[in-house]
C-alpha cells in the first residue's frame, strides 16, 4: 500500500514540476483591456478600418462619471488592418493592455462594407471563441467609426449597459429588428432565410432650425405627415440624448446587404417573424377624418405561416392574431363598445393588411430577399434535403404571392371606459 | 542504508501483503426483520457471506484468546488472608508513603464477640467522605455490635448482607480490581482473614455538573451536554434511551492510565459484527495513557489520511441516543465530554441534531443551506480565481469592470492575494479562540474588520476578495461538525492551487480525485458516502433531504441493523381511525 | 486480493450510460447530423433500436453464463487461444477509445479555455485521474459514478433547457433529411455509437446475477439513447442543417447560447465542469478495464504494478496523431464504423461457439 | 541537445520500466510465461514509445 501511495505522490510531483514553472493561461483581469464595441469600416490604406471602444478601468470605480480627463468611460482606438485579428495586434502596439474581445456588446459594420459582403468577417467571428453569440449586429449608414463616436459619452455613464439595453428596444418600440449574431450568421448561410441587421446612424440634425422631412418615407406609406416609424436612422427630427440613432433594418441577401427598410416596415417585419412584443401605433380614425386612434398593440399569438408551392411558385398564407389597448381617441368617438368597436377593429385590420402587403411586396420585388424566413416553413413540403436543396428557395422567393389574414381585437379601453368629448361653453348643452 | 532500502522497495516489485478490510455485512442472526427488495436480491449470496462471517469470527476469537493469555496473570486471585500481607502489597502498589493523597484507614470490626482488623483505602478528593463515614465506617465500627439474629454464616456474607448498608458493594478477588476501583473513585475494604476484598462506589469527582453543550448549539431541542465523568455521561444516555436492550459494556484502555470506557449499543438493533469490531479495535489499543476521545478517535479510525473525520464526536446525549437507535455504537470515555459514535457517513457529519426536531420543511431549508455552505467553503475562492484568471467571459461586464478597477492598484497576482487573505483569516480565527476571556470573539471581529479595511486601503487586496474570503469563512462555520470544518478548510487550499493552475479543469480534476478518495473510504466497514454511493434503497431521498418524521420508517440500510424498520408503515394511526376505525385497528394489531 | 466487489444495477447503469453518453460532449450530435442531415433525431432513435435489438440477442444467449465475463466465455468457446485473442481485441478497442478520447477531450479543452497551454499539460490532468481511478479500482469508480453521473446528467439537461428559446422545430424539416437510404442502410454501422456496451460484458462478474445484467443493459441503453436523442434533437433544431456541420464541439456551441437576462451570459465555462467530469470518468473506467482485461487475459495476480506503464503508453499513443482533424478522422471514419463488430458480433459469435462446444456449461 | 527535463522524464520512464520488469520476473517465477512475456513487452513499449515521441516527433 505504502509503495503505491509513494508512486502516486511521485506522479503528482512530476505534474507539479512543470506547473510551478508556468501557469500557462492565467491572465489577470487587470492585465486585459476589454473591448465593448467594435466597428468595422472600409479602410483607406487597407481592407479594414477597425474602431474599438475599450472600457476604462476607472469607469466603475467612483460610482459616476469615471476618468479624470475627458470623462469618457471608454477609450476609442482606430486602426487600419487587413483583418480583425491583425488589427488587434496593431492596437496592442500602443495599448498597454492585452485586448480581449470576450465582452464585445455590439459589432457595427458600415453599410459600404456590408454591401460588399460580410462573409470573411463573420467566419472569423464564429471561429474565435471570444465573440458572444448574442451580440447585436448593426449596420451604420455612414461609417461605423462615426456611429460609435456619436454614442454621447456625457450622457452614457456605463457604456456597456447602454449597448446592452439600447438594442433591446425592439421589445417596446418595434422600430428595430431583433438581431443576434448567432441568428445573423446562421441566416447568412441558410438556404431558406436571409439575415437582417439593425440600421444605425449618427443623427444628422444639430439644431431645430435644420429640421426637415425630405428623407422621411411618409409619402411612400401614403400619409400626409410622418408617423414615428417613417424614418431611416439618422433622419429623425430630434435633438438631445445620444446622437446615435437606431431605427429601421438593413436587408441582406446572404452575407451581402441589399437595402434598407424604415421603422414602419421594421415593425411589420417583426410581426412577420413573430418577434414583435408590443408598441404604440397611430391608426387613422375610421369615422373621423384627420384624427388618429392610439393603440398599444400586442401579439396575442405567434403568427401562423402556411406555405404552399403552386406550380413551382411559393404561395404564402399569413395569419396574425393581434390585440390592442386603447390609449387615446383623438376624435372622442366612443370606440369602447358596440358597433363602433367593430368598426375600429376592422379598420385596424385592413390598415395592417395594407401595410403588411406593402412591406412583403418590398421584400419580394425590391430586395428579393426572404428576410422573414418563410423558407423555414417551406422546408416541410419536402421529404429529403436533396429535394429541398434542388428547389432553390432563395431564387424562387421573388415569385412569391401572399394572402394575409389579421384578427384584431380591442381588449382593454385603458383607464377610461367611455370617451366623452370635452365640454366647451358653446357645445356643453348639446352633448348632453 | 534506509534510503537505499527505500529505493530498492520502490523499484522492485513485492507481493503486497494481504489486508483483510472490515466490511459491515448483514447479520446472520437476524430474524424477524423485513426484507427489502435489495436484500432479496442478495439472498443467493448470503450463504457465502455467512461463511465469511464465520471465518471472521474465528479470526477474532483467536485474537481474543491471544489477548487473554497475556492478561491472565492479573486475573488470578492474589488477595491473601493475611491482612498485613495485603496491606504490604497495597502500600507497595500505591507507593506509600510517597503517595500523599491515598488514605489508609485502619479500624477494627467487632463481629460475634471477635474483633477483626480491617482497613479501608481511598483517595482523598475522589470520594464522598460523608458516604464513607455514614455508610461504611459507622456500620462496621458501631452497628456490628448490635444483636446478631442469625449465625453460622461466614463473615463475608454476613458483612455483605447485614452490616454494610452501602448500595454498591462489590467483591474483588485481585488487588488489581481493588486498585482500579480506587482510582475510579471507590474505596477498598480489606478484612483480616478474608481472601476477598470489598469495593464500594463512593465516588464524587471534582468536576462540572451537566451544562449546556458548548459547541453543538441548537435552538429547538434538549440543552444538556456531556460532562467529563463517565457515569454521568452513560446516565445521560440512559435517561433518554429507555430501552431494555441498551447495553453498556465496560472496557479499560491504557496500560498505565487504565481509563474506563463504555461501549454502548442497543443489543437487538446493532449489528453484532459491528459491535465485535468496535470491541476488537478498542481492546487492541496498546498505549500508556489516553486523555480524551480525541486521541481515542485517532486510534480507531479506518484511514488516518482521509481529511474528513470517520468517527462522530458529539457532546449531545440526544444525538448519541438517536444514533444508537439506528444501530450504531457509542464509545463513552472517562474524562472526555465528547462521546464517539461509529460508524458515521458523510451525511452525519453534515447534519446537526436539530434537523430531527424541526418540522421537515425547516430542516430541509437548513440542509440545503448547509450544502451550499459546504460548497462555498470548499470551492468559492477557487472558483473566484478560476473565473478571474481563466474565464473572463463569464463575469457580467459591469462586475468585471468593477473587479478590474478594484484590482488595478493591487500589486500581487490574485493567487497571492487569495492566499494572503485566506491565511490571515485563519490567523484571526485561531487567535480568536486563544485570546483569553470574553474579549476573544470581539477582538476577532474587530481584527477582521480593521485588517480587511486597512488591507483594502493600502491596496494590498481588492475589496471584492474580502467579500469572497468572508463568505468562505461564514460557509466553513456553517458546517455543523467541527472536524469536518477543518477538512474542508484544508482541502480548500488544494482547490485554490488547482484552479490557479488550470481554472475550471483543475477544479473538476480536484473534485473527481476528492470524490474517488471519499468514496473509497470506510468508517467501520460502512462506505463513507454511503446512502448515495453505493446507493442503497432510498439513498438520494434520505441523504440530501429529510422526509417527515412519520415517514422515516427504516433504519439506514448501510447500517445493516438487525431490525430494519423503525416504525410501521402507518405510524400516525389516528389518521386512518377516522376512515375505518375497526378495520385498521385490527390490521395494525396483527401486524 | 481476490476480494469480491459487487455493486448494484444503479452503479453499473451509471457507468455504462456515462460511457455511451460521454461522446455527446464530443461530436456525437454532429455525427448524427452528418449522417442523417435534418433527420438526426430519427437516426438516433434508429441506431438506439438497433443497439437494443443487438443487446436482446446477446442477453438471450448469455443466460446460462451468469456471472461470467466475455473472457470466460471466450475461454469456454475456444480455450486459451480464444481468451488471449478476445482479450487482445478488447484491449486494442478500449485502448483506442481511451487514447482517442483523451486526445480529443484535451484538444477541445485547449480550444475552449486553455488556449496557450501545451497539450501535454492538459493531458497530465487526465493522467492523474486515470492513474488514481485505476489504483483505487472498480469499487471506488462505481461509487463515484453513482452520484457524479446524476450531477452530469442534471447539468446536461440544464444546458438543453437553457437554449429552449433558440429551438426552432422548422430546422428539423425536411423530415427525412439526407434520405431514407443514407439513414437506414448506410447509417446502420453507426450503431457503433453504442460500442461501449462492450464494457457491460466485462462488468458481468461484478453484477453477479443474470437479471442484474439484463436490467442494467436495458436501462443504460435506454437512458443513453434518451440522452443521445436529446442532444441530437436540440442540436439539429438550434442549428440549421448545413451550418451545424461547421461546429467543432456541438454542445459547447449550444451552451454558449444560454442567456438569462443581462447577468447570466456566456456560462459555457460552467459546462466545462460536467464535461470534464464526464470525460474523466469515461477515461478512468476504460483504462481500468484495459488493465482488468490484461490481467485476466494473461492470468496475472495483480494489475496495479502495470498502471503506470499502461498510462504512459496511453498518453504516448495519444500524441501520435499529428492534428485534431486526423484523430477525428480515425475515430469517426474508422473506429465508429467498425466497432459494432467487436461490440455486437463478437459476443454473439463467442456465445454461439460456447454453446456448441458444451451443451451444458459447467457452473 | 536534449533538454534537461527530457533527461528527467527518461530517467522516470526507465525506473517505471525497471519496476515493471521486476514484476514480470516475479510472474515468470510463478510459471506464467505468457503473462511475463506480455509484461516485458509492455515495459519495452512504455520506454520506447515516449522516447520516440519526445525526441523524434514534435508534438
Amino acid at each position: 500500500m505504502a509503495r503505491g501511495k509513494l508512486l502516486v505522490i511521485f506522479l503528482m510531483l512530476a505534474i507539479i514540476c512543470p506547473v510551478m514553472t508556468s501557469c500557462f493561461d492565467a491572465k489577470e483581469v487587470d492585465d486585459m483591456g476589454f473591448v465593448i464595441a467594435l466597428g468595422l469600416d472600409k479602410g483607406k490604406t487597407n481592407a479594414l478600418r477597425m474602431t474599438l471602444q475599450i472600457a476604462k478601468p476607472m469607469a466603475g470605480d467612483n460610482g459616476g462619471g469615471g476618468g479624470k480627463d475627458d470623462g469618457l468611460p471608454y477609450a476609442q482606438f482606430s486602426v487600419e488592418a487587413p483583418s480583425i485579428y491583425s488589427g488587434l495586434n496593431m492596437i496592442n502596439t500602443s495599448a498597454s493592455k492585452q485586448i480581449s474581445l470576450t465582452h464585445i456588446k455590439v459589432v457595427v459594420f458600415s453599410s459600404e462594407l456590408a454591401r460588399e459582403g460580410l462573409g470573411p468577417y463573420l467566419h472569423a467571428m464564429v471561429r474565435g471563441r471570444e465573440f458572444r453569440p448574442n451580440m447585436p449586429i448593426v449596420v451604420a449608414r455612414n461609417t461605423a467609426e462615426e456611429y460609435l463616436e456619436s454614442v454621447d459619452p456625457k450622457l452614457v455613464v456605463n457604456a456597456t449597459k447602454y449597448y446592452e439595453l439600447v438594442y433591446q428596444s425592439y421589445k417596446y418600440t418595434g422600430l428595430i429588428p431583433k438581431v443576434e449574431f448567432h441568428d445573423f450568421y446562421l441566416s447568412s448561410e441558410s438556404l431558406c432565410k436571409n439575415p437582417v441587421a439593425i440600421l444605425g446612424n449618427t443623427a444628422k440634425f444639430q439644431s431645430v432650425d435644420e429640421f426637415d422631412l425630405k428623407d422621411s418615407t411618409y409619402l411612400e406609406h401614403g400619409r400626409s405627415s410622418p408617423f414615428e416609424g417613417d424614418f431611416y436612422a439618422g433622419d429623425i427630427p430630434a435633438l438631445g440624448g445620444s446622437r446615435s440613432e437606431n431605427i429601421g433594418l438593413a436587408v441582406f441577401d446572404g452575407d451581402r446587404m441589399v437595402g434598407e427598410l424604415d421603422g414602419t416596415n421594421t415593425t411589420f417585419h417583426l410581426l412577420c417573424t413573430g418577434d414583435f412584443v408590443h408598441s404604440y401605433w397611430n391608426v387613422p380614425d375610421p369615422l373621423s377624418e384627420g384624427h388618429y386612434v392610439l393603440l398599444d398593440i400586442k401579439q396575442s399569438r405567434k403568427p401562423r405561416h402556411h406555405v404552399e408551392i403552386v406550380e413551382g411558385k411559393p404561395v404564402i398564407h399569413l395569419t396574425f392574431n393581434l390585440e390592442g389597448d386603447l390609449l387615446s381617441v383623438q376624435s372622442t368617438i366612443d370606440y369602447e363598445a358596440g358597433d363602433n368597436s367593430m368598426i375600429l377593429e376592422s379598420a385596424v385590420e385592413s390598415y395592417i393588411i395594407d401595410q403588411l402587403l406593402q412591406y412583403l411586396d418590398k421584400t419580394v420585388n425590391e430586395f428579393q430577399s426572404d428576410i422573414c424566413g418563410f423558407g423555414t416553413h417551406a422546408r416541410g413540403l419536402f421529404t429529403t434535403w436533396a429535394e429541398w436543396e434542388a428547389y432553390q428557395w432563395k431564387s424562387k422567393y421573388k415569385d412569391a404571392t401572399f394572402t394575409v389574414d389579421v384578427n384584431f381585437k380591442v381588449r382593454r379601453p385603458g383607464l377610461i371606459l367611455r370617451s366623452k368629448s370635452s365640454v366647451t361653453s358653446e357645445s356643453g348643452s348639446d352633448t348632453q | 542504508m534506509d534510503i537505499k532500502k527505500r529505493i530498492k522497495n520502490l523499484l522492485f516489485f513485492h507481493e503486497p501483503q494481504m489486508e483483510k478490510p472490515f466490511i459491515l455485512k448483514e447479520d446472520s442472526s437476524s430474524d424477524g426483520r423485513d426484507n427489502s427488495d435489495i436484500e432479496k436480491n442478495k439472498e443467493g449470496s448470503r450463504k457465502k457471506k455467512n461463511e465469511d462471517l464465520l471465518l471472521l469470527k474465528k479470526l477474532e476469537k483467536i485474537k481474543l484468546t491471544d489477548k487473554k493469555e497475556g492478561s491472565d496473570k492479573e486475573e488470578k486471585p492474589d488477595i491473601s488472608k493475611q491482612l498485613s500481607e495485603n496491606k504490604r502489597v497495597i502500600e507497595e502498589r500505591f507507593s506509600i508513603p510517597l503517595n500523599g493523597d491515598l488514605i489508609i484507614r485502619k479500624f477494627d470490626i467487632t463481629v460475634k464477640d471477635s474483633v477483626i482488623a480491617a482497613f479501608l483505602i481511598f483517595f482523598d478528593g475522589l470520594v464522598d467522605t460523608k458516604v464513607i463515614n455514614d455508610d461504611i465506617l459507622q456500620p462496621l465500627m458501631l452497628l456490628s455490635n448490635l444483636d446478631i439474629k442469625s449465625d453460622g454464616e461466614n463473615i463475608l456474607n454476613y458483612i455483605r448482607s447485614h452490616i454494610l448498608p452501602h448500595n454498591q458493594l462489590k467483591e474483588a478477588r485481585t488487588h488489581q480490581e481493588v486498585i482500579d476501583e480506587v482510582y475510579f473513585g471507590g474505596c477498598g475494604l480489606y478484612i483480616d482473614g478474608l481472601d476477598t476484598a470489598f469495593t464500594a462506589d463512593v465516588k464524587e469527582f471534582p468536576g462540572r455538573s451537566v451544562e449546556r453543550p458548548n459547541n453543538e448549539l441548537v435552538i429547538r431541542g434538549p440543552q444538556e451536554g456531556f460532562t467529563e465523568s463517565l457515569r454521568s455521561n452513560t446516565g445521560l444516555i440512559r435517561k433518554r434511551l429507555m430501552d431494555q436492550k441498551l447495553i453498556t459494556e465496560n472496557i479499560i484502555i491504557g496500560r498505565r492510565s487504565r481509563t474506563p470506557c463504555s461501549i454502548m449499543y442497543v443489543k437487538d438493533i446493532a449489528n453484532d459484527s459491528l459491535v465485535a469490531e468496535v470491541r476488537r479495535r478498542l481492546k487492541s489499543i496498546e498505549v500508556d495513557h489516553i486523555m480524551d476521545t480525541g486521541e481515542l478517535e485517532q486510534f480507531i479510525e479506518d484511514d488516518p489520511s482521509l481529511p474528513t473525520p470517520q468517527v462522530m464526536a458529539t457532546e449531545r446525549p440526544d444525538r448519541v441516543c438517536s444514533m444508537l437507535t439506528e444501530g450504531r455504537v457509542a464509545i463513552v470515555m472517562h474524562g472526555s465530554p465528547f462521546v464517539l459514535v461509529v460508524p458515521v457517513t458523510s451525511n452525519d457529519i453534515m447534519y446537526s441534531a436539530e434537523d430531527q426536531y424541526l418540522r421537515f420543511p425547516y430542516s430541509n431549508l437548513l440542509r440545503i443551506i448547509r450544502i451550499l455552505a459546504l460548497l462555498m467553503s470548499l470551492l468559492l475562492p477557487a472558483i473566484f480565481l478560476a473565473i478571474t484568471n481563466y474565464h473572463h467571459e463569464m463575469i457580467p461586464t459591469d462586475l468585471l469592470l468593477a473587479i478590474l478597477s478594484a484590482r488595478e492598484k493591487v500589486p500581487f497576482p490574485s493567487v497571492v492575494e487569495v492566499f494572503l487573505m485566506e491565511i490571515s483569516f485563519e490567523l484571526i480565527r485561531e487567535a480568536g479562540i486563544r485570546i483569553p476571556g470574553p474579549i476573544g470573539p470581539t477582538l476577532g471581529i474587530i481584527g477582521a474588520l480593521i485588517l480587511g479595511q486597512a488591507a483594502v486601503e493600502a491596496n494590498i487586496v481588492s475589496p471584492i476578495l474580502i467579500i469572497v474570503v468572508a463568505v468562505t469563512g461564514l460557509g466553513s462555520f456553517a458546517i455543523p461538525n467541527f472536524s469536518a470544518g477543518f477538512a474542508f478548510r484544508i482541502l480548500r487550499f488544494g482547490f485554490i492551487i488547482l484552479s490557479a493552475i488550470s481554472g475550471f479543469l483543475g477544479i473538476t480534476v480536484g473534485l473527481v480525485l476528492m470524490g474517488l478518495w471519499m468514496v473509497n473510504a470506510k468508517s467501520f466497514g460502512v462506505p463513507f458516502v454511503s446512502p448515495v454511493a453505493p446507493r442503497t434503497s432510498g439513498g438520494f431521498s434520505d441523504a440530501v433531504l429529510k422526509s417527515p418524521v412519520w415517514k422515516q420508517e427504516k433504519r439506514p440500510d448501510y447500517m445493516n441493523a438487525k431490525k430494519g424498520r423503525k416504525q410501521p408503515h402507518i405510524s400516525r394511526r389516528w389518521i386512518n381511525r377516522d376512515v375505518d376505525s375497526n378495520k385498521s385497528d385490527s390490521e395494525d394489531n396483527n401486524g | 486480493m481476490k476480494k469480491k466487489t459487487v455493486f448494484g444495477n444503479w452503479e453499473a447503469g451509471a457507468i455504462i450510460s456515462n460511457l455511451i453518453c460521454a461522446k455527446v460532449f464530443l461530436d456525437s450530435p454532429r455525427l448524427a447530423v452528418e449522417t442523417a442531415g435534418t433527420a438526426a433525431w430519427i437516426f438516433t432513435i434508429y441506431i438506439a433500436i438497433l443497439a437494443i435489438i443487438g443487446f436482446t440477442v446477446i442477453q438471450r444467449l448469455y443466460k446460462p453464463y451468469e456471472g461470467k465475463d466475455l473472457l470466460d466465455i471466450a475461454e469456454l468457446a475456444a480455450g486459451n487461444i480464444g481468451r488471449v485473442f478476445v482479450g487482445l481485441v478488447i484491449i486494442l478497442c478500449l485502448g483506442w477509445s481511451t487514447t482517442a478520447y483523451m486526445r480529443l477531450f484535451s484538444e477541445n479543452m485547449k480550444l475552449i479555455s486553455l488556449t496557450t497551454s501545451p497539450l501535454s499539460f492538459v493531458e497530465l490532468f487526465y493522467m492523474v485521474c486515470l492513474v488514481v481511478g485505476a489504483y483505487l479500482g472498480m469499487e471506488a469508480l462505481s461509487r463515484l459514478h453513482a452520484f457524479a453521473v446524476i450531477i452530469i446528467a442534471a447539468g446536461f439537461l440544464l444546458i438543453m433547457l437553457g437554449v429552449v428559446n433558440y429551438i426552432d422545430l422548422g430546422n428539423l424539416l425536411p423530415i427525412l433529411g439526407n434520405g431514407a437510404e443514407k439513414i437506414f442502410i448506410k447509417g446502420a454501422s453507426k450503431v457503433s455509437a453504442f460500442f461501449e456496451i462492450l464494457v457491460l460484458f466485462l462488468l458481468a462478474p461484478f453484477l453477479k446475477k443474470y437479471q442484474n445484467f439484463r436490467a442494467t443493459g436495458y436501462w443504460s441503453l435506454g437512458l443513453s439513447a434518451v440522452f443521445l436523442l436529446i442532444s441530437s434533437f436540440v442540436f439539429s433544431s438550434v442549428f440549421p442543417y448545413p451550418s451545424s456541420l461547421e461546429r467543432t464541439i456541438p454542445i459547447f456551441h449550444i451552451a454558449r447560447l444560454i442567456k438569462l437576462g443581462r447577468f447570466f451570459q456566456r456560462v459555457e465555462s460552467l459546462f466545462l465542469f460536467i464535461w470534464a467530469a464526464s470525460s474523466l470518468l469515461y477515461i478512468s473506467v476504460t483504462f481500468y478495464f484495459i488493465l482488468f482485461t490484461f490481467q485476466k487475459t494473461f492470468q496475472l495476480d495483480y494489475y496495479k504494478p502495470l498502471i503506470i506503464p499502461f498510462a504512459i503508453i496511453i498518453m504516448s499513443v495519444s500524441f501520435i496523431p499529428s492534428d485534431f482533424t486526423e484523430i477525428i478522422g480515425y475515430e469517426v471514419n474508422l473506429f465508429r464504423n467498425w466497432a459494432w463488430i467487436v461490440a455486437f458480433v463478437m459476443p454473439v459469435l463467442l456465445l454461439i461457439l460456447a454453446r456448441l462446444r458444451k451443451k451444458k456449461p459447467a457452473r | 541537445m536534449i533538454p534537461v527535463e527530457y533527461i528527467v522524464l527518461i530517467a522516470f520512464l526507465l525506473c517505471v520500466a525497471f519496476y515493471t520488469v521486476s514484476y514480470g520476473i516475479w510472474i515468470w517465477k510463478k510459471r506464467n510465461r505468457l503473462g511475463a512475456v506480455m509484461i516485458f513487452l509492455v515495459a519495452i513499449i512504455a520506454v520506447i514509445l515516449p522516447i520516440y515521441i519526445l525526441i523524434f516527433r514534435e508534438v
